[in-house]
C-alpha cells in the first residue's frame, strides 16, 4: 500500500501542489487528473524519486507489512516523453541491463519470451539491431516489456499508451489487469481513457494552484 | 512581504563605521608608519595587499560554511554563498593588482610565481566558474545542492592547490625575501597589518551582507511578480 | 531483493563499454585530439637544446594528455542523457558508490587508451636525446595522474551536468582543480627522467592528492546525483 | 636593496586600484538595493 502524506513542491517560485495526501491499496488503480501543467508529471517523478519534495514523505509498506521508505526499491516507472532506452544498442542488452540493475538476473528466453508477449518477437529484431532505429510504438513496447520484467509491485506510469496501436492498448490493458490481480498497485496519468477501460480506478483530481486559490476565494466570499 | 525592504539604518551605519576604520588605518598606514628598513616607502602598499589577501582566503572559508548548510537544504544560504564569491572574486583581484604593482618595484617584475601570489590567481578562476556555474543553471533546489557541492570542493582544493605550489616553488626559489609576517617585520608595521587585515575583512563581511540583501530583494521580486500573476489569473 | 554491490557495478560498467562500443567515435576522438596537439606542440620548439630536453618532453606530455582527458571527461555522460537515460537510473534503487566506481573505472579505462598512445609518440619523438623512456617510475607517474584526473573528471562531469552551456564551463572548473595534480606529475616524472633526486617525495605527494580526490569523489557523488 | 625608483606612483596606483574597486562596488550594491527596493514598494503599493 502505497501512502502518501502532504507532499508540497513549488518550482523556484510558482508552488506546484501542496498538502497533496491519499493512499492507494493494494490491488487498485489511482488515477491522477489534472489540466495540463499543474505539475502530474513533476508529481510523478517525485513518487518515483527522481525529484525531492519539499516538504511531505512517501512509504510503501508491502504484504509482508514490511515498511519501505525508499519507493525507488519497489517502484517501476514509465515516463512519458522518453523510454530511457539505451538507442545505441539492441533490445536483448537493453532488457537484460535494466533487470540485472534490480537485481534479477533473468535467461535469454526469459527476455525472448516477455519481448514476444509484447509483440517484439521477430527473429530479426533481437540481436544486434539497435534500438535507434525501433519505431516509437515498439520502443514503448520495449519499456513496457522492461516495466513488466521488474516485478515491481508498484507501477508509476505516465502517459503509458503513448504511440502504442490498438493491438498494443489492449495488451497493455490486460497486463495491467494481470498485475492489480496480483496485488500490486498503480499510480496512472492518461488522458487516453482507453489505458484503464473496465479497470476499477480511484480517481484523485490535482487541482492547480490558481484554482486553489478560487476556490479559498468562494469559500471566504 | 513583511520582510524590511529598506536597509535597515543599522546595517549601514554599520557598514560607514568599518568603511571609515579601513580608511583611517590605510591613511596611517601611508602617512605615519614608520618607513621600512629594507624596501623604503613602496613596501606601504603591504597595508592593502595582505589584508586582502587573507580576505579572499577567508571569503572561501565562508562559501564553505554556507556550502555546507546549502547542502542540508537551507536554500536561503546559497545567496548568501554568491554574495561570498562575488565578494572573494574582488579581493582576489585587488590582490592580484596590488600583488604585481608591489613587485614591480621591489623585485623589478610584475609577476612573481609566488606560491601565495599563485594560489589566489587560481582561486580567482575557482570563484569565476561558481559564479559562472551559478549563472549557468535554472534555479531551484537542483542549483543549491550542485553550488554548494561546488562550494565544498573549491575550500577542500585551496589548501591542496596552496602546499603543492609552494612546494613547487621551494624547489626553485628560496622563500620570497621579503617575509610578510616573518619575523624580521618590525613589531610595529605587524600590529598595524593585522589590524588593517582585521577592518577589512569586517568590511568584507558587511560587503558580503549588503549583497545578500540585494540578492533577496531580487528573489522577493521574482516571487512578488509570481504572485501578481497568480492572483491575476484566479480574479480573470 | 536488494541487488548486490558488485553486480550493480559490474552491470553498469559493462552496459557503458557497450555503450561506447556502439559509437567508437567517442573513444578515437581525445585520441585524434591528442595526437595533433602533440604535433603542434613539436611545432612551436626548434632545436631543443640538451639540458631542457626532460622538461620538453613532461611539459608535452602532461599537458596533451590533460587537454585530451578534458575532451573524453566532459562526454563521459552522453550514452546516459539519451532518451532519460539518466533519470531513470534516478529512479531505480542504486548504490551511489557502485555508480560513482563503474563510471570511474570506464574513465580510468578512457584516460589510459589515451595517455599510453601520447607516452609512445612523445618517446618517439625524443628518441634522440638520451631519456629513459621506459623507467618504471614515469609510468607509474603518469597512471597516478591519471587516477587523480579522472575522479575529478567524473565529478566535475556530473556537476555541470544540468548546466547550460556545458562544454565550456567544464574546463574552466577542470584546469584549475587539476593544478594540484598536474604540478605533481610533471615534478615526479621531470626528477625520474633526468634522474633527480627526489622523485619519490613527488610520488608521494601525488599518491596522497588521489587519495584526497578520490574521497572527495566518493563522498560528493551520492549527492550530486540526488541533486542534478 | 633599496629600490632606486620612486615609489610614489606605484604606491598611488595600487591604492586607487584597490580602493577604486571597493567602493565602486559598494557603490554598486547600495544603489541596486535602493533601485530594487523602490520597485518591490511599488509593486506592493499598486497591490492593495
Amino acid at each position: 500500500m502505497l501512502i502518501v502524506k502532504s507532499l508540497s513542491f513549488s518550482f523556484e517560485h510558482r508552488r506546484l501542489f501542496q498538502g497533496v495526501s491519499f493512499q492507494v491499496e493494494p490491488g487498485s488503480l489511482l488515477h491522477l487528473k489534472g489540466a495540463n501543467g499543474v505539475g502530474k508529471s513533476t508529481f510523478l517523478g517525485i513518487l518515483a524519486g527522481i525529484r525531492k519534495a519539499d516538504k511531505g514523505s512517501l512509504e510503501f509498506i508491502d504484504q509482508e507489512k514490511k515498511a519501505h521508505s525508499d519507493i525507488r526499491m519497489v517502484s517501476a516507472y514509465l515516463s512519458a516523453e522518453a523510454n530511457g532506452l539505451y538507442t545505441k544498442m539492441d533490445a536483448i542488452d537493453n532488457l537484460r541491463f535494466w533487470c540485472t540493475l534490480r537485481g534479477l538476473n533473468p535467461s535469454d528466453d526469459d527476455l525472448v519470451s516477455s519481448m514476444e508477449t509484447w509483440g517484439l518477437g521477430h527473429r530479426l529484431l533481437r540481436q544486434n539491431f539497435p534500438v535507434e532505429q525501433f519505431s516509437t510504438g515498439m520502443r514503448r513496447r520495449l519499456a513496457l516489456a522492461r516495466l513488466s520484467l521488474s516485478q515491481a509491485s508498484c507501477w508509476l506510469l505516465d502517459e503509458p499508451i503513448y504511440g502504442l496501436d490498438d493491438k498494443g492498448i489492449k495488451l497493455f490493458r490486460s497486463h495491467l489487469k494481470e498485475h492489480l490481480e496480483r496485488g500490486g498497485l498503480g499510480v496512472i496519468i492518461s488522458h487516453d481513457k482507453l489505458a484503464f477501460e473496465g479497470i476499477k480506478t480511484v480517481d484523485y483530481h490535482l487541482k492547480s494552484r490558481v484554482d486553489q486559490a478560487k476556490n479559498e476565494k468562494k469559500d471566504q466570499g | 512581504m513583511g520582510q524590511k525592504s529598506q536597509v535597515s539604518s543599522r546595517g549601514l551605519m554599520a557598514g560607514i563605521s568599518s568603511m571609515l576604520i579601513c580608511l583611517g588605518l590605510w591613511a596611517y598606514g601611508l602617512f605615519f608608519a614608520i618607513t621600512e628598513a629594507h624596501q623604503g616607502d613602496v613596501y606601504r602598499i603591504i597595508y592593502l595587499h595582505v589584508p586582502s589577501a587573507f580576505t579572499c582566503f577567508f571569503c572561501a572559508l565562508v562559501l564553505f560554511i554556507f556550502s555546507i548548510k546549502g547542502l542540508r537544504g537551507k536554500s536561503s544560504s546559497l545567496l548568501y554563498g554568491k554574495a561570498t564569491a562575488e565578494v572573494g572574486l574582488l579581493f582576489t583581484i585587488i590582490t592580484l593588482a596590488t600583488g604585481s604593482i608591489w613587485g614591480k618595484p621591489t623585485w623589478g617584475v610584475w609577476w612573481t610565481w609566488d606560491a601565495r601570489l599563485t594560489t589566489t590567481f587560481i582561486l580567482s578562476l575557482l570563484y569565476c566558474g561558481y559564479l559562472l556555474l551559478w549563472s549557468a543553471m535554472q534555479p531551484g533546489s537542483g542549483r543549491v545542492k550542485v553550488c554548494s557541492i561546488l562550494g565544498i570542493l573549491i575550500f577542500a582544493d585551496v589548501p591542496i592547490i596552496y602546499k603543492s605550489v609552494t612546494w613547487w616553488r621551494t624547489l626553485h626559489q628560496p622563500p620570497s625575501i621579503l617575509r610578510e609576517n616573518g619575523p624580521t617585520m618590525a613589531p610595529e608595521i605587524l600590529y598595524l597589518l593585522l589590524s588593517c587585515s582585521f577592518a577589512v575583512i569586517c568590511l568584507s563581511v558587511w560587503m558580503v551582507w549588503i549583497r545578500s540583501q540585494n540578492l533577496k530583494l531580487e528573489e522577493n521580486l521574482n516571487k512578488a511578480s509570481y504572485q501578481q500573476l497568480e492572483e491575476q489569473e484566479a480574479n480573470s | 531483493m536488494k541487488p548486490s554491490f558488485f553486480s550493480q557495478y559490474w552491470c553498469m560498467v559493462s552496459q557503458g563499454w557497450k555503450a561506447d562500443l556502439a559509437d567508437k567515435e567517442r573513444l578515437i576522438t581525445p585520441l585524434l585530439f591528442a595526437i595533433t596537439v602533440l604535433l603542434l606542440f613539436n611545432f612551436c620548439f626548434e632545436e631543443v637544446s640538451k639540458g631542457i630536453e626532460g622538461q620538453v618532453f613532461t611539459a608535452e606530455l602532461y599537458l596533451t594528455t590533460l587537454f585530451a582527458l578534458q575532451m573524453s571527461y566532459v562526454r563521459i555522460f552522453v550514452p546516459d542523457q539519451q532518451d532519460k537515460v539518466f533519470s531513470l537510473l534516478q529512479s531505480y534503487p542504486l548504490n551511489y558508490s557502485a555508480w560513482f566506481l563503474s563510471k570511474y573505472t570506464l574513465a580510468l579505462l578512457y584516460s589510459l587508451l589515451v595517455f599510453v598512445p601520447v607516452m609512445l609518440l612523445c618517446g618517439l619523438f625524443f628518441s634522440g636525446a638520451d631519456l629513459n623512456i621506459w623507467s618504471a617510475e614515469l609510468w607509474l607517474g603518469g597512471l597516478l595522474s591519471i587516477i587523480g584526473l579522472s575522479t575529478l573528471g567524473i565529478l566535475l562531469s556530473t556537476l555541470t551536468l544540468k548546466a547550460s552551456g556545458r562544454e565550456m564551463l567544464f574546463p574552466l572548473l577542470y584546469f584549475p582543480l587539476a593544478v594540484p595534480v598536474l604540478l605533481a606529475s610533471v615534478q615526479a616524472s621531470l626528477s625520474f627522467l633526468t634522474s633527480v633526486p627526489g622523485g619519490w617525495h613527488w610520488m608521494g605527494i601525488l599518491a596522497g592528492f588521489d587519495i584526497i580526490y578520490f574521497t572527495l569523489g566518493v563522498l560528493l557523488f551520492g549527492e550530486l546525483v540526488t541533486a542534478v | 636593496m633599496i629600490p632606486s625608483t620612486d615609489p610614489i606612483p606605484y604606491i598611488v596606483f595600487a591604492y586607487s586600484v584597490g580602493l577604486g574597486s571597493i567602493f565602486g562596488y559598494i557603490a554598486y550594491c547600495l544603489y541596486q538595493n535602493r533601485k530594487l527596493s523602490q520597485l518591490l514598494e511599488t509593486i506592493e503599493k499598486n497591490r492593495e
